[in-house]
């Protein structure tokens, strides 16, 4: 009997995992694996320690800063290739070509969240100071933005940003995405974790739960499979309405695979050393974790 | 009596909804800001059931929460009344408790609970029971001379028998308190389901506003509001039971 | 058994005049005793001294061989949660019921043993009270006004009901009614106003009891001196 | 009495870390589920100063936010006294209101007011009215017969001079529930913080939240700790003074 | 102006016997009434049925010429936040500050009008409250036990005193104490058990005024059919 703790709610961008649980991918493999939904409260990684869950989705910069106050976490897989954190604006706003251009721009950021990081190291790149932009702190709701208080908001691409982009489309509105990745910033986002003593100590285990979820993320991200995925992700997320839905699986699509040739999962080494280096330069580790030792990947099982 | 608060509060619901009609109006927001009719209507149709069903769990949660709460804060209450060193360390512990906001509770409340039935149940009891403890303490701290005297003197005080007569002496301040903490209750268990649980309308809630669904959570509010006059109508109902089994019959009041 | 006051003196905080200036008085129990003196001249204060005094090192009260003091007041309540008939029965000690029922039916209160307190008259409330007092154990009962509010023909078989019933006890008496003072108790205290300047005297009652023909004469004498005396 | 509630809340607050930390060493945790004592310390050390300087503007809002919601509950109480449809109909509103979670509610008012001060300053406020709210109509409804009747045999009762006397003689209980709510008003004002703002102690803590900083939390809720203890404290001290100023001396019992 | 009462019946909801049955009566006003019997025996019932059904359709109890009834009972307290000097003078009328004087001095009130309520001896709050009464408008007050807490010789002359000032007005005195209401009674409604079946008996008293010489022969022959009625 597994717990598996996702980082937050059950939507379309966790259709594997929903997929591993809906389609029996887990059962196949012999495995009793409950699907939990998380939230900032429920961290995967305080409950890997707690013996709450066995395996969980994390952020980076959430592994990175556990390894860093000691914690035993080991990165099994990369769900995402591309960050779905960036920034919606409306088309009708100059575009975003070049980091200069965020200069006089109203920008939302989570203060205290990791796309505070992410614009700050931009920032940075872009020699742009305090002064240069507007920051302004965001909440959950998106009113600033849908008022044109705050020009420049912070979305999941592939959940929120589509919903976003939905509801001003229906008035008219058309929108930008702003990808910090376009601009040479890679941190990572959401993976795979376990702890090294599930590694050391169930080694086969691991192998069998990965392979198990990796091969429904696989079939999750296949536009062949599209109304069945659907149907599974409906079964757990009721209330979004359909066609929202088939958006945001596109949109994940474009971010866990990218490309025909990655396969899902692959750990972009280069990119969880970039990472560690813009947390350690913002001050928010004592020092460097290592990461590179802690990332496993499907290849390293 | 009952019939008259669901009707009430159907009246309430329609101003509000009258007043955020009105400023979508004068300021000419766009229905992704604030819904208009149509919007309203047919989320309502699309989420209504749902809704209905996961505030009727809500209400479960809420009925044990409030009972909880109950049970604690007449505990702490009791325990707290007396000045004594005791008393007051008891009531600078439940003070301080409450000072703090269940958000920065929560996730210490998750490190020892786990994420079960059992959290959830724990916030909701705790956002309910403290001011249900202030009435308590309040009612519970002022002695009844008249009716104390008697088993003062001849010692036969028991703090059974103390509680018993400032509560009785005090009975329909404590029928209010108590009926009204359902409400408290209700928030409290929609709280913990935000934070903590994966059903309920709390749970609901979120991922409207996560989807900035606005007419969703307005669906939410009406059914929350409906649900929470009929149980509240009841309490009173019951309060005025209590009220006249154990009181004497008020009947006989010529002036 | 006796109660004494040497030199009591006693005054409210925040109050610049003494109620009780330099009282001196001895009683002796048992018997029936009376306080009596106009309204606001410190009765009620006086009693409540005794009660709170009596146990404190150097007061100026003592009542030697009295264990158990009591003070009853008419403002009095029983809670209101079951009849007043339970009540009685929760304060009863064992083996004094048959005490309980006597005094019932002297007290007349058999018909609204299973009323509420609140839904008696004022002196049915006042009997009820006094009854609960009664049947605890003690040396001596103040009763404040304790039957202020019942009919005086009651009141008098009440209060030789008692005196026949609890040879043993001392009481200490304190109404407004003057003759039912003078013709009941033993000894007597008048408390005058601090105006008049006349202090308190002792006086010695009929202390008739039950079954007594009115000697017209001396009863009148009495009442004269306490007039005097008041 | 202060310097008695500052140290009743160290001792709680010791307890409780104790508790977590032994927790931590029974169960072999790292520093990212519960931080150990240095790491706390070196928190604490860090982040002190600023932390001490957001509870103290929390605690500005929190008076204000008190105030308001003492106006708030006393108007609606004194309104809502009365068994009459009117007073029924103000009682649902109020308690319907309430029943929404203020995290339903948020948004709504973000939309109407933007997320300033006065935001932040409303939320705080409905999160601690109500409890107040509930005492207030308990005292209010109930008669106090033996003094009332005078002024209504003779045609003198205002509605003023009822509710004068109903809270004098209640003003224990007033006092009580008015000075815990003091609590009540210092958690509001976080948690409309966490929801809204980009100042106080309640943006910090989401800070921390965000950050998984238990070691953050802990300060935070130290700090949270000694404030409402002193302000808490004050008030107190004011509820005497109020009493002993307003109502007869009590010195002259005897009994 | 006349207190009438014919065939009244009431029966307190949750009991089986009537506390008053078939009673009928009437008194002459202006001028001093009393209502006598024993404890519980329904005199406060009938008080407070007289103000709560006086403008009642299909009334039985009539009160012709007397717009403003005004109940006053013993157990009444004044609010505690200011001085009862205060209080009385915030519900003195207007122009009737002089008899509020005449009052106090009367009742020997002045040196406790700086006092709160709480603070005063029983018969204190039982003068304070009667005073606020006799300042109102009203064309019958009623007392019922308004002065039971109150010595003998000041009673009398509160009594004798409000007789003096309010001529044209109709009291109903209700009170334990057979010679007071025998002396300085007009019409004297008496009740008695209705275990004794005796029903309802009106008395002439003696209506004593002040500066009276008791003819004591008349009062004892008062006081005896009084005694008989009982
Ligand atoms: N708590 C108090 N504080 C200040 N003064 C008080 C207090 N209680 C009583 N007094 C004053 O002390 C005096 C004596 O009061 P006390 O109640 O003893 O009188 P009493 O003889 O019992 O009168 P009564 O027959 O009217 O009951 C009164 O003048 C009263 O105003
Ligand atoms: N609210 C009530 N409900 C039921 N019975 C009541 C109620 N109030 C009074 N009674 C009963 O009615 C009877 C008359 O009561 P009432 O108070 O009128 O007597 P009273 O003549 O004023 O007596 P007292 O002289 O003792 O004041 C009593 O037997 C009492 O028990
Ligand atoms: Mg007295
Ligand atoms: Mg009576």
């Amino acid at each position: 009997k597994l717990n598996y703790r996702l980082k937050w709610l059950f939507n379309t961008s966790v259709a594997g995992d929903i997929l591993a649980a809906d389609q029996g991918y887990f059962k196949a493999a012999g495995l009793d694996v409950t699907v939990k939904e998380g939230s900032p409260e429920k961290n995967a990684i305080n409950e890997l320690e707690l013996g709450y869950a066995d395996f969980g989705v994390a952020s980076a910069d959430q592994v990175i800063r556990a390894l860093d106050k000691g914690a035993d976490v080991v990165v099994l897989a990369q769900l995402f290739q591309v960050n779905p954190m960036q920034w919606i604006y409306r088309a009708d706003r100059p575009e975003i070509k070049m980091l200069e251009d965020l200069k006089g721009r109203h920008i939302g950021i989570t203060f205290g969240g990791n796309d505070e990081t992410i614009m700050r190291t931009l920032l940075a790149r872009a020699g742009l100071g305090e002064k240069d932009v507007r920051l302004s702190g965001v909440r959950f709701d998106f009113t600033p933005f849908l008022k044109k208080k705050v020009d420049v908001w912070p979305v999941y691409k592939n959940s929120q940003g589509v919903i976003l982009a939905d509801q001003l489309s229906r008035e008219g509105e058309a929108v930008y995405f702003f990808n910090p990745s376009q601009f040479g910033v890679n941190f990572v986002a959401n993976s795979i974790v376990t702890s090294g003593k599930m590694i050391q100590t169930h080694p086969e285990r691991v192998k069998i739960f990965l392979k198990a979820l990796l091969s429904a993320w696989e079939a999750a991200m296949d536009p062949l499979n599209e109304a069945q995925v659907l149907a599974s992700v409906k079964k757990k997320d009721t209330q979004t309405p359909d066609d929202i839905q088939q958006k945001q699986l596109a949109a994940t699509r474009q971010l866990i695979k990218p490309d025909k040739g990655i396969r899902i999962g692959v750990i972009d080494v280069g990119a969880w050393k970039q990472t560690e280096t813009i947390m350690l330069n913002e001050h928010q580790i004592k020092g460097p974790v290592g990461i590179a030792s802690r990332l496993i990947g499907p290849e390293g099982l | 009596m009952l019939f008259r608060r669901i009707y009430q509060f159907l009246i309430v619901y329609c101003l509000g909804l009258v007043g955020l009609l009105g400023i979508k109006q004068a300021l000419g927001l766009s229905d992704y800001v604030i819904p208009g009719v149509s919007l309203i209507l047919s989320t309502f149709g699309r989420v209504s059931g749902g809704y209905f069903l996961d505030v009727l769990n809500t209400l479960s949660v809420t009925i044990f929460g409030q009972i909880i709460s109950i049970a604690m804060a007449f505990t702490v209450g009791i325990l707290g009344r007396k000045s004594s060193w005791a008393g007051s360390f008891i009531k600078v512990m439940a003070y301080n408790i409450q000072a703090y906001p269940i958000v920065a509770l929560a996730p210490i409340i998750f490190i020892l609970l786990g994420d079960g039935f059992l959290s959830r149940l724990l916030i909701a009891s705790m956002i309910c029971y403290f001011p249900l403890l202030l009435s308590v303490l309040g009612v519970m701290a002022v002695p009844v001379k008249d009716i104390e005297h008697f088993y003062i003197a001849t010692g036969r005080m028991r703090w059974q028998l103390e509680v018993k007569i400032r509560a009785f002496e005090n009975l329909s301040k404590l029928t209010t308190v108590i009926a009204g903490s359902a409400t408290l209750a209700m928030a409290g268990t929609i709280v913990a389901e935000f934070i903590a649980a994966n059903a309920g309308i709390g749970y609901s809630i979120r991922i409207a506003l996560y989807q900035s669904d606005l007419a969703g959570i307005l669906t939410a509010l009406f059914y929350i509001g409906i649900i929470i006059s009929v149980y509240q109508g009841m309490l009173e109902t019951l309060g005025e039971l209590v009220k006249t089994k154990w009181s004497a019959p008020k009947g006989g009041e010529l002036l | 058994m006796r109660l004494e006051c040497n030199g009591l003196k006693y005054t409210y905080p925040e109050s610049e005049v003494a109620v009780i200036d330099n009282l001196c008085f001895s009683m002796a129990g048992p018997g029936f005793n009376a306080v009596f003196g106009p309204s606001g001249v410190g009765k009620t204060s006086l009693a409540k001294l005794v009660v709170s005094q009596k146990d404190q090192p150097d007061s100026r009260i003592l009542a030697p061989g009295m264990e158990t003091i009591l003070y009853s007041y008419n403002q009095e309540r029983l809670p209101g949660w079951s009849s007043t008939g339970s009540h009685l029965d929760k304060v009863c000690p064992a083996g004094k019921e048959a005490l309980k029922q006597e005094l019932i039916n002297i007290f007349k209160l058999a018909p609204v043993l299973d009323a509420r307190f609140a839904q008696l008259s004022m002196g049915q409330q006042n009997r009820m009270n006094l009854i609960r007092y009664l049947l605890q154990e003690f040396d001596l009962l103040i009763m404040d006004e304790s039957l202020a509010n019942v009919d005086e023909a009651l009141r008098e078989n009440i209060i030789l009901a008692i005196k026949a019933l609890f040879p043993k006890k001392m009481f200490l008496y304190i109404s407004h009614n003057l003759m039912e003072v003078a013709k009941f108790c033993k000894d007597i205290l008048v408390l005058s106003e601090p105006v008049k300047q006349k202090g308190s005297f002792m006086v010695k009652g009929r202390d008739y009891c039950q079954g007594y023909t009115l000697d017209k004469r001396s009863f009148d004498a009495t009442m004269l001196e306490i007039m005097d005396a008041f």
